[in-house]
């Protein structure tokens, strides 16, 4: 007997995941639609965090825009605060001081490290490991922001590079200090990588999922890490280099599969390199010297023109494009965030995956929703 | 400082097609007195003129053999402004073109070997004002390490750009933002709808210049004291 | 397999490791000298009155707009007691808008004002915002009662 | 092989002794749970090098009391457009099938609320009813996260129930008894575990999949459907389904030092005492408890595919191997230590099926680019 008639609609259920959910890193929200467990179609919903940053910081002059840059990409703030110093530097063609480029790239470089090990602390989690990667990556974190909190007096919104060089000296046992967390970090690295790398379950969770090939992830934008994971060799700190990256010695990981785990591999080979770069950089570190231009002006003012500074921040390339009409504010102030870059990659890569991988991929973004958002 | 003025100064005789305005005379008479020894008549230090500081950024034209001539060969018929910016010396040229040209050129930059600029930056908007909105992209070749900056005006009344999402995906969702900061329409977008902003917030351009900031409502002060409790339960 | 038991093996060592929290409202964490916290008033000992001499500086510099300042004529000048002819006579910061940035210490050209780097700059909480703008009081009587080296300068 | 018959050893079969027996089980079964909740955030705190909840009483001991409390006196929710039938007897149909199955086990000689003499067979049957309970509860929720959860939760429940059974019908063909009191006396000598090593990783693996704690909390999973079926519940019934499964912690535990270490049997013997058998069987259930939680704490999240195929894929069929070479054994007669080197071979062979199947694939290593990209001639 056919019961036609009678048999069920199977529908596809769209799942709204976020605002608030626990793995989407924010407020974030995607909308996915699932036949069973399977991705059929994924709609991402941002702007929760917006506050109009950039319109903000057109109503600042350039020593307190540096506060803006902080707090919108609140896990690499120092690179945030570079890419924002170093293009109105360019504009206004100040030479910076030889020990603040210093100080600047191993405050960077340390960041770096402490916004990789919140990535592998929350990927961790993402993957379902019971917090333990989380509370392994935030002990290095918490470490390293003991010296960002030394040097800077504050562990989140360090407000600490100014317009041609650094607000003030550094601590007088900086030095030990940094090469005593580059221990333990080393450590926290080796933690993590005997927790997750080799871990079968976490690599078959991770391997193949969310893979692009270098052409899309060129074509989608994506930056940083996750350009890298995908056979590009692309890396600012290499091929535009800013600041003194030009006098060091550090390898550029490159993955070849492009999915999450190369993603995740890349991010922690990273580390290492980080490791490596502030080691030279110690040691190189002038003693003694300026930490702001002798002929710095008293009131910051550029000349008009306009100005495209990127960085290589941990998560992809922090791009600054200002445009100034003269005077002591931008005109213009775009802020390129490589989370928004990235993210706009998010449903080409999800569609067709489980949900839990989708969950997994938007963890190996390492997005920051407040850089997001702007 | 003055170094830098003078590099400047250097190639301005060489600009072409610089903008209108743009030589820039107080800088290299700011940029000597600054360099040679304190002359007794001036014992103030010399300041730059405020009033005469330009208000448009010096333009020169880019030196031979640079992106905008490939870009040109690659696009023939496409008329090209192309200039450089003293901040941007070195890195990037800029390339003025007109709203309709801009898929053919962003295609021909993209898939031309000799430009092979793949990778789509950053796309920002920009107001100025009585001279239109502005649309930036700033290209880059991960192979070549060729850079280019293109540039596109339209008007207030008519503020619609060809999209180029389908030529480069990463300007999807560049474009969206763009447009709920600056109201430009991008033709040709598959899903044109705010990004950043409420999905309602169709007819308000917070980045545009007529938008002022709102005035902040002080919680200090005598605001304080007159408003204290107010609206606390 | 062999990477499952290298996890167990990894959060079984981590077992015999001292545990890094603290329990954290009883016990406190040592913050450095330079810590940021709330920006205070200090008060000048020698002449029993604060630096402070209401210029403005900080008020204008402030990216926030969180300050508000009212200068007065210093009764102690008129009396010979004190070289500052203007003295501060209302200060208002909210600390519910204040982001901690040091730009006030950095402008301020008489040292009077500081970042807070005690715990109690820290620990602030209160049930309403109202409670956050701080007056010249709240400024001044951490200084005054020697309760803070004010850490930061620039 | 000779069969030990099976002595019941029964307390004096009154009902009113039995309800006593019931009401002060669920009693310390509480207490139990609240211990264990308690336990377990010491140790995973330890794992984690944190320190664990410290504030409520000495070294934290009264934070269970805290957490009750709180979650009693906590607003009962129910969503507006809930099934109200399904979502209130959700907790029960989940709650009662695991209180049933305490009153099976043996605790000691003489420690047994109901003998009976299928106990083994009544405490699978038992344990196997409460998917019914999250498929109301993830229906009745209305909410897609819910549902999504029920349903794994049904699909995971009744995969990994099969190499449960199968397991243990591997243990019934030796011990010639579904009765627990008879196969922890079979294993006066020798605790099963030495002659069934593959019935008792098929055992250890599946039961963690039935507790749904990690790598197999799919249902539940935070992350993903962010608390699956618990989603919508609060309060007390959400204290209800957490002592569920803590209470469904201990009867695996249990199960697993009776049927495989012997229990109270191994290695004292029967006339030890009732004190020292509790503390044994305590002690040997504490050791799967302290093995669920290191792993909850050491390993991530299987995926949907990947925890069906290894149920159906590797464990079925080598829990049928288990029954096919006990079978061999027995219908030939062969010694004992037949038995172990049999299924000791298949252990071996799942081991190396694992590890062939689950390795990580050699991947081409990350290229270190040290140089090539300056020589882009970047300008």
């Amino acid at each position: 007997m056919v019961v036609e008639q009678d048999a069920p609609e199977i529908v596809d259920i769209p799942i709204n995941m976020g605002p608030q959910h626990p793995s989407t890193h924010g407020v974030f929200r995607m909308v996915l639609v699932v036949s069973g467990e399977q991705v059929l179609d994924v709609t991402p919903h941002i702007g929760y965090m917006h506050r109009g940053g950039e319109k903000l910081m057109e109503t600042m002059d350039f020593r307190q825009g540096i506060g803006y840059a902080d707090r919108t990409e609140y896990l690499a703030q120092f690179s945030a605060e570079l890419a924002y110093c170093l293009a109105v530097e360019r504009l206004m063609e100040i030479e910076v001081p030889e020990r603040a480029q210093y100080i600047r790239v191993i405050l960077t470089e340390l960041n770096r490290l402490s916004s990789h090990f919140m990535f592998m602390g929350a990927f961790g989690i993402d993957s379902g490991l019971f917090g333990t990667s989380f509370t392994y990556a935030f002990r290095e974190r918490e470490y390293i922001q003991d010296v960002f909190e030394e040097v800077s007096g504050d562990r989140l919104m360090y407000a600490y590079f100014r317009v041609g060089g650094l607000a003030w000296e550094v601590t007088d046992n900086f030095v030990e200090r940094v090469h005593e967390v580059l221990k333990s970090s080393a450590q926290g690295i080796r933690d993590l990588d005997d927790l997750l790398t080799r871990n079968e379950i976490f690599a078959a969770r991770c391997q193949n999922i969310g893979a692009f090939t270098a052409q899309q992830a060129i074509a989608n934008g994506l930056s940083g890490p996750l350009l890298r994971a995908s056979g590009v060799p692309w890396d600012l700190r290499k091929d535009e280099p800013y600041s003194v990256y030009d006098r060091f010695r550090f390898e550029v990981p490159v993955g070849h599969y492009g999915d999450v785990y190369d993603r995740y591999l890349v991010r922690l080979e990273e580390m290492r390199q980080s490791i490596k770069i502030i080691e030279q950089a110690l040691e190189q570190l002038p003693p003694e010297g300026p930490i702001v231009p002798e002929k710095m002006p008293r009131r910051l003012r550029t000349p008009p023109g306009e100005v495209y500074a990127k960085v290589e921040a941990p998560r992809g390339e922090w791009g600054v494009y200002l445009v100034s009409k003269g005077g002591d504010k931008p005109y213009r102030l775009k802020m390129r965030s490589p989370s928004f870059c990235n993210l706009s990659a998010l449903r080409e890569m999800t569609i067709g995956q489980y949900l839990a991988d989708a969950v997994m991929i938007l963890g190996s973004m390492d997005i920051v929703l407040c850089c997001v958002d702007r | 400082m003055a170094e830098g003025e003078e590099q400047q100064a250097a190639p301005a005789p060489g600009a072409a097609d610089g903008a209108p305005g743009s030589p820039p005379p107080p800088e290299p008479s700011a940029a000597a007195s600054g360099t040679t020894p304190a002359k007794p008549a001036a014992a103030k230090p010399p300041r730059p003129a405020r009033e005469a500081e330009p208000k448009e950024a010096p333009r020169v034209a880019p030196p031979p053999g640079s992106i905008n001539e490939t870009l040109a060969a690659a696009v023939p018929g496409v008329a090209m402004r192309a200039y450089m910016v003293p901040a941007m010396a070195g890195e990037s040229v800029a390339v003025e073109v007109a709203p309709a040209d801009v898929p053919a050129v962003m295609t021909a930059a993209r898939d031309d070997p000799r430009l092979a600029l793949t990778y789509l930056r950053c796309l920002s908007g920009v107001d100025w004002q009585d001279e239109g909105l502005e649309v930036v992209y700033h290209l880059a070749s991960l192979d070549t390490g060729n850079q280019l900056t293109l540039k596109t005006r339209v008007s207030y009344d008519d503020p619609v750009v060809p999209s180029i999402a389908s030529i480069f995906p990463a300007a999807d969702w560049h474009e969206r933002e763009a447009r709920d900061m600056f109201g430009i329409v991008f033709e040709g977008h598959p899903n044109l709808v705010p990004i950043l902003l409420p999905d309602d917030m169709t007819d308000h351009f917070p980045l545009r210049k007529d938008n002022p900031l709102q005035e902040i409502d002080e919680w200090q002060g005598e605001n304080l004291r007159e408003g204290a409790g107010e609206g606390d339960e | 397999m062999l990477g499952i038991l290298k996890s167990m093996g990894m959060t079984a060592r981590a077992c015999f490791r001292k545990p890094v929290t603290i329990e954290y409202p009883t016990v406190h964490r040592e913050i450095p000298n330079r810590d940021r916290a709330f920006p205070i008033l200090i008060w000048d000992e020698e002449h029993d009155e604060p630096f402070c001499t209401g210029c403005h500086a900080c008020e204008r510099a402030c990216p926030v707009e969180c300050m508000t300042v009212v200068m007065q004529d210093n009764p102690k000048f008129a009396a010979g007691e004190s070289k500052r002819r203007k003295i501060i006579d209302e200060f208002w910061i909210d600390y519910g808008r204040c982001m901690r940035c040091n730009i006030c210490v950095e402008v301020c050209n008489f040292e009077a004002i500081g970042m807070n780097n005690t715990w109690a700059g820290h620990e602030l909480s209160r049930y309403d915002r109202g409670d956050l703008v701080m007056d010249l009081d709240m400024l001044l009587s951490q200084s005054k009662k020697k309760m803070v080296d004010p850490g930061l300068r620039a | 092989m000779t069969v030990l018959g099976a002595p019941l050893v029964n307390l004096n079969q009154h009902w009113l002794t039995t309800l006593l027996g019931i009401v002060a089980l669920t009693l310390v079964m509480t207490l139990a749970v609240m211990f264990a909740t308690y336990y377990e955030r010491k140790v995973i705190a330890r794992i984690q090098q944190r320190l664990g909840p410290m504030r409520t009483g000495a070294y934290g001991i009264m934070q269970p009391m805290a957490d009750t409390l709180k979650l009693v006196a906590k607003e009962d929710l129910r969503p507006a457009t809930a099934d109200p039938v399904a979502f209130e007897l959700a907790v029960f149909a989940i709650f009662i099938p695991a209180f049933l199955a305490l009153i099976a086990i043996p605790y000691t000689q003489d420690w047994i609320v109901s003998p009976l003499p299928l106990s083994l067979l009544y405490l699978l049957a038992v344990s196997g009813l409460s998917f019914i309970g999250f498929l109301m509860a993830g229906w009745g929720s209305d909410s897609k996260y819910a549902l999504l959860g029920g349903m794994r939760a049904a699909a995971q429940l009744i995969s990994y129930e099969i190499p449960l059974i199968l397991a243990a019908i591997g243990i019934v063909m030796i011990t010639r008894s579904v009765d627990l009191s008879a196969i922890v006396i079979f294993q006066h000598k020798v605790p099963l575990i030495v002659w069934q090593p593959l019935g008792f990783l098929i055992f250890l693996t599946a039961s963690i999949a039935e507790l749904e704690r990690q790598p197999f909390d799919i249902p539940t999973g935070e992350s993903e459907v962010a608390g699956g079926v618990f989603i919508e519940y609060s309060g007390i019934r959400w204290s209800m389904f957490q002592l569920t499964s803590y209470v469904n912690m201990y009867v695996f535990s249990l199960l697993g030092a009776l049927v495989f270490l012997g229990g109270w049997e191994w290695p004292f013997g029967r006339d030890v005492g009732w004190g020292y058998q509790l503390l044994l069987t305590l002690a040997k259930m504490s050791i799967f408890i302290v093995f669920y939680l290191w792993v909850r704490a050491s390993l991530p999240r299987l995926r949907v595919d990947q925890l069906m195929s290894y149920a159906w894929k590797v464990l079925i069929p080598f829990a049928l191997v288990q029954i096919f070479l006990n079978g061999l054994v027995l219908v030939y007669d062969l010694p004992d230590v037949a038995l172990l080197i049999t299924s000791g071979a298949g252990a071996a062979a799942l081991v190396y099926f694992i590890y062939r199947s689950v390795r990580v694939k050699p991947r081409r290593p990350l290229e270190m680019v040290a140089n090539s990209v300056a020589a882009r001639s970047v300008v």
